[in-house]
């Protein structure tokens, strides 16, 4: 990880950020939100592996990067099974607080 | 108690600080220990007032709400305090090292904060509990448990969230334990099961618990700021927090029993003198387990309201996970053919425990079934089913490992023949107890029920007299063991013929494991004619 | 005590046919339960320490055994899951023409409306041989509405409606529970299920006095509440009308399309500006916490009556 | 954290250095499922509520939000410089680096703070001053997941505050040299918490922004 690298990817991140915040103000249907999470995982993948020097790691120490990120993908995935197919959309707000 | 003539772990310091500010695995493992039996008897004493209140279908041993306490209190106490620590903070720590050929846990310091941290997260439980208790089932259903319990459910809550942190870092240390510091030789196919299982056990500790950690840190912020998160007073979901509550706590059940398979491993082939049979299939199931064992939480969740697909997919998922579970009873079974087998303590309750594991999961595809499980969810066919689990399955093999290593843990020998009749007795007294239970449970009564029909009575007798044997055979242990401590005679470095590491050093163990480290030439269960072969040749 | 009662009471064709499902997977359970522990305990003896059976067959391969017996499971358990999920779909497809019983439960009961607008508690009556559907409702914490002798269960999740139906054929009495741990007396939050014979039934409900139909006491609460101020022909704000909407697809504002069933007329009541019909203003107020579980099943009622006739339109 | 000392249970250096830094990466596992929890919660809300939910997220103040993701993206850079500059035997140079890290992480939470307060003045924070009334109860259950997560994403930030204070002390006096994890640790957790921000960005602050 040489300095050049570091400003590189902190020039990258920055390139990033305008480009979703940019796009995300354009009308793009239920695109928006995997346009702007791609862009997210961009900018993480790019802080994993340089900054936090996944591409120098062992086998071992990425696949423990990537356990935790997998499960997160599981749990989101059968949760949003169920919310998907839900036939009940709204639970209405009733009584008093 | 007289000091051991050698050496030990336990004479190498003294004095209660030397406990108490300890770094040792070993006597962390003690430590663990004291904890564990302590709740485990708080969880018993709850399970036993159950169990007397049940013998007649009128509420006659104090109110309803007493009763929901008493409920809770089990639930609570057994699953988090007692079942969910049990065999890896105990044994785990005390022979994980051992087996590998490591001088400590990779971070010692973290497995003794663990330690303080579920001690204290089980104080303030338990202080809640105690203040006047909580009535909300362990699952602490919304919105049940935000706006329409009493008690002191933010003290109990808050409790088992900081027991959480104390998972979460014994899961970490494990994984570290066995990826780096095994001893040169010992090879992921050298490794004894027990070590893969608890590292299976790990992986679950370190990717689940912190899900637990968050639903309910989103329990107490609606309870305390009456802000709606999941109660649909509030406009939330009831769902989301059934999804996050199974998302920890149905792998938190292979969080129980995975280590226990890894116990009953040790065991089988150990007393039958022979080689585990499909070592490979074994270890690979028990990663199975915990991976496929995160997808099929959906099923507590069948009649709950959850859309239609979700719950065909979990039913799916669900069947898939008990094929792993399956294969390795099969392969205790075959690892007997063919052996010299011997019926020592620990072999009789790894008898029990495959045949106590066998209709706990067999029971299970019944509540895979979609149908069936409309039917018989939420009544006793559960209770039993889990049971049988949970204490058949995980405390049986606690007992096995109890019995097993406690030479090695302390040096002595227990009395053979009462540990024996213990075993025996724990056995008969469980399927009394519980398989009464499934033809309730058929029969629709339900759970959490303090008073029910006069017609199931029967069985309910006849459960809380097999209730009573089963206490019986649970305080034994504790009765011969401590007299092992003060008369037992002096244990030898390898009583039972085993093959794996801890077994080369003296029995305690030396405070630093092993003066040079082992070099390890052969897997483990190598036995020649029913004769050991060590897996390492010096130790 | 009343000996020992193996089996629950059998009311339905569907609960025979789970207990044939439940008795299949028996056979299953038992078959591999044996086959285990028989070679257990005959393993156990055989090889037991002291005993000098031949064991020179130890260098046997053993990988053909594993990937039999993982085929086998493997193969028995998809079977099953296919097998019983074809009966759980049924559980999800409701005929038609059912009787509709609203049903809500509160801690410690559960109250029963019939259209008839006869209302019971902690009792349910019911005519054998016809199709009965439940609208069910919580108005507090999440209740289970549990017939043994029906085989079925369903959990009821405040704030939306959940569904359940089925056939009882047999006459008899038989036990309602609560299978969701609800609070002190939850043991006591149950009752009894009466099945009679259609002619028996119709004397049941003549019984009950002569009260005005469920549709018609929410004609009543249509007016009360204001409903009708604006969903009537001449009122001031221009409302869609509610006339042969029940059942039938409605576009809402935001492009989608719902069919205005029980849950659409209730969530529409209490959070009129979640699901706005399209061509309409957002400008109903909300009726949260104004009207009670048991006036919503009325009014649903009320829509439901005056939806299109029942034999066209479903 | 004992630095270039080698703790007893590890036979080398190499060994002890794996093995935190493995023990580092299964915490940060660990820290992504509890993250993650909630922003699976977040997902399936916005699935369930549906425009509603989305709506409410234009309420946040996405300048604001947009300025904080360029500070903690560009602290980070700042401590990958201090790794960097440590590994290379560097004294001053970390320290340096480490305290202008410190510094952009204390403006992202004042930056933070004025956010809030400016959500308190328009009646956006639940339990105490929310207005049901103008806001809706959607919007209540989505500023919940906000101050939910930015919370716990601020304490965080404020362990790594103290951490890398702490550690640019330490190099700045000498008491840590070269060869040891701890600087490079604490540069994995500090990217983790901007990790989890880069995230919590496009769900909180750009959500719904064209419609």
């Amino acid at each position: 990880m040489s300095a050049g690298t570091i400003l590189r990817c902190w020039l990258a991140l920055m390139v990033l950020l305008a480009l979703t915040t940019a796009l995300a103000f354009v009308p793009l249907g239920t695109a928006n939100l995997f346009v702007s999470l791609g862009i997210a995982a961009a900018k993480a993948l790019l802080v994993l592996i340089v900054f936090m020097e996944l591409k120098a790691s062992s086998s071992l120490v990425r696949a423990a990067a990537a356990a935790g990120f997998f499960w997160l993908m599981i749990m989101i995935a059968l949760t949003s099974a169920d919310y998907t197919h839900r036939t009940d959309q709204r639970v209405p707000l009733d009584t008093v607080r | 108690m007289h000091a051991p003539h050698r050496s030990s772990y336990l004479n190498a310091e003294i004095g209660l600080r030397s406990w108490l500010l300890t770094t040792d695995h070993k006597r962390i493992a003690l430590l663990y220990f004291a904890g564990i039996t302590f709740f485990f008897a708080i969880g018993g004493l709850a399970a036993t007032l159950i169990r007397l209140e049940l013998i007649t279908p009128q509420g006659d041993l104090g109110s309803p709400d007493f009763y929901n306490r008493l409920f809770t209190m089990h639930g609570v106490i057994m699953v988090w305090f007692f079942l969910i620590p049990s065999i890896p903070a105990t044994m785990g720590n005390f022979v994980i090292p051992l087996m590998i050929g490591a001088r400590d846990l990779a971070f010692p310091r973290l497995n003794l904060l663990s330690w303080y941290l579920y001690i204290a997260g089980g104080l303030i439980t338990v202080a809640a509990l105690l203040l006047g208790g909580i009535d909300t089932g362990w699952t602490f259903y919304e919105p049940y448990s935000t706006f329409y319990a009493t008690g002191y459910i933010i003290l109990a809550v808050f409790g088992i969230f900081v027991a959480g942190f104390s998972s979460i870092l014994t899961g970490l240390n494990f994984i570290v334990t066995v990826h780096k510091l095994r001893a040169p030789g010992m090879t992921w196919y050298r490794l004894p099961v027990f070590v893969w299982s608890t590292y299976a056990t790990s992986l679950i500790l370190v990717l689940a618990t912190p899900v637990l950690a968050m639903t309910l840190l989103m329990l107490l912020a609606e309870r305390v700021l009456h802000v709606g998160i999941f109660s649909p007073q509030l406009g939330g979901d009831p769902l989301l927090f059934q999804h996050m509550f199974w998302f920890y706590s149905h792998p938190a059940v292979y969080i129980m029993i995975l280590p226990s398979m890894g116990v009953i491993s040790e065991v089988v082939p150990v007393f039958a003198g022979k080689r585990l049979f499909g070592y490979e299939f074994v270890v690979w199931c028990s990663i199975a387990i915990a991976a496929i064992g995160f997808l099929v939480w959906g099923h507590h969740m069948f009649v709950a309201g959850q859309a239609l697909y979700a719950s065909l997919a979990f039913s799916f998922l669900s069947y898939l996970v008990a094929v792993p579970s399956a294969i390795k009873v099969f392969n205790w079974t075959a690892t007997l053919h063919e052996g010299w087998i011997r019926f020592d303590a620990p072999m009789l309750y790894a008898f029990g425990f495959i045949g106590l594991f066998t209709i706990g999961g067999l029971t299970g595809l019944f509540l895979a079934a979609l149908p069936i499980d409309v039917h018989v969810t939420d009544t006793y066919f559960v209770v039993a089913h889990f049971h049988y689990i949970m204490v058949g399955g995980a405390v049986m093999g606690y007992f096995a490992g109890l019995h097993y290593w406690w030479p090695k843990i302390t040096g002595r020998c227990y009395p053979e023949y009462w540990a024996r009749f213990a075993a025996i007795l724990a056995f008969f007294g469980f399927n009394l107890t519980f398989f009464p239970q499934f033809i309730l449970g058929y029969l629709g009564m339900p759970r959490r029920y303090q008073s029910y029909p006069p017609e199931f009575q029967i069985w309910h007798v006849l459960s809380s007299a097999g209730a009573s044997i089963l206490a019986v055979g649970y305080a034994l242990p504790l009765f011969y063991l401590f007299w092992s401590i003060l008369k037992g005679a002096r244990a030898p470095a390898n009583p039972w013929n085993a093959t794996g590491l801890e077994w080369s050093v003296s029995s305690p163990p030396p405070a630093e494991n092993f003066a040079v480290t082992p070099a390890v030439v052969r897997p483990p269960y190598q036995y020649d004619q029913g004769k050991p072969c060590m897996q390492a040749d010096h130790g | 005590m009343q000996g020992f009662p193996w089996w629950p009471a059998t009311a339905s064709d569907y609960a025979s046919r789970i207990d044939f499902l439940f008795g299949a997977l028996l056979v299953v359970a038992l078959l591999t339960a044996g086959l285990v522990f028989f070679l257990l305990l005959y393993f156990a003896n055989k090889y037991r320490h002291t005993s000098t059976a031949d064991r020179s067959g130890t260098t046997r391969k053993t990988w053909r055994f594993e990937v039999s017996w993982t085929a086998a499971t493997l193969l028995i358990f998809v079977a099953l899951a296919v097998w019983s999920a074809s009966f759980y779909l049924r559980l999800y497809n409701p005929p038609p023409d059912a009787l509709q019983i609203f049903v809500v439960g509160k801690q410690w009961m559960w109250k029963a409306q019939h259209p008839g607008g006869q209302r019971e508690i902690n009792e349910l009556h019911v005519p054998a041989g016809q199709d009965v559907r439940l609208v069910m409702a919580s108005q507090d914490v999440i209740h289970s509405f549990f017939i043994p002798a029906l085989r079925i269960k369903q959990d009821v999740v405040p704030g939306r409606y959940e569904t359940m139906w089925f056939r009882a054929d047999k006459p008899g009495r038989y036990h309602i529970f609560c299978a969701e741990y609800c609070g002190t007396d939850h043991a006591h939050m149950g009752g009894w299920l009466t099945v009679m014979e259609p002619r028996d039934y119709a004397g049941w409900l003549r019984g009950q006095g002569g009260q005005q139909t469920l549709a018609a006491q929410g004609e009543e609460l249509f007016r009360r509440y204001g409903c009708s101020g604006c969903h009537e022909p001449g009122g001031t704000v221009r409302a869609p009308r509610l006339d042969g909407v029940f059942g039938s697809p409605v576009p809402l504002s935001d492009g989608s399309v719902v069919v205005a069933d029980e849950r659409y007329v209730r969530d529409s009541i209490l959070d009129p500006k979640a699901q706005v019909a399209a061509g309409y203003q957002p400008v109903m107020p909300t009726f949260a916490g104004q009207v009670s579980e048991d006036d919503l099943a009325k009014l649903v009622a009320y829509i439901e009556s005056i939806g299109p006739k029942q034999a066209g339109a479903r | 954290m004992a630095d270039e000392a080698l703790s007893f249970q590890f036979a080398t250096p190499v060994q002890q250095r794996e093995a935190v830094t493995l023990g580092m990466w299964a915490f940060l596992a660990t820290e992504v499922l509890f993250f993650g929890a909630l922003i699976a919660a977040y997902f399936n809300y916005r699935i369930w509520f549906g425009a509603e939910f989305v709506a409410a997220a234009q309420m946040t103040k996405v300048v604001l939000g947009t300025t904080n993701t360029a500070v903690l993206l560009t602290s980070s850079a700042c401590m990958a410089m201090a790794v960097t500059s440590f590994e290379a035997g560097s004294r001053r140079r970390p320290t340096l680096w480490l305290l202008a890290t410190a510094v952009l992480g204390l403006a992202f939470i004042a930056i933070k703070g004025f956010e809030y307060s400016l959500e308190y003045g328009e009646h956006l924070v639940p339990a105490l001053n929310f207005d049901l009334a103008r806001h809706g109860g959607v919007a209540e259950i989505f500023f919940m997941f906000y101050f939910c997560a930015t919370g716990l994403h601020a304490l965080h930030l404020l362990i790594g505050i103290a951490l890398v204070t702490w550690l640019a002390i330490w190099i700045g006096t000498g008491r840590i040299n070269r060869g040891g994890s701890t600087t490079r640790l604490i540069g994995l957790y500090w990217h983790f918490v901007d990790v989890v921000w880069i995230f919590l960005f496009p769900l909180i602050y750009l959500a719904g922004r064209n419609g």
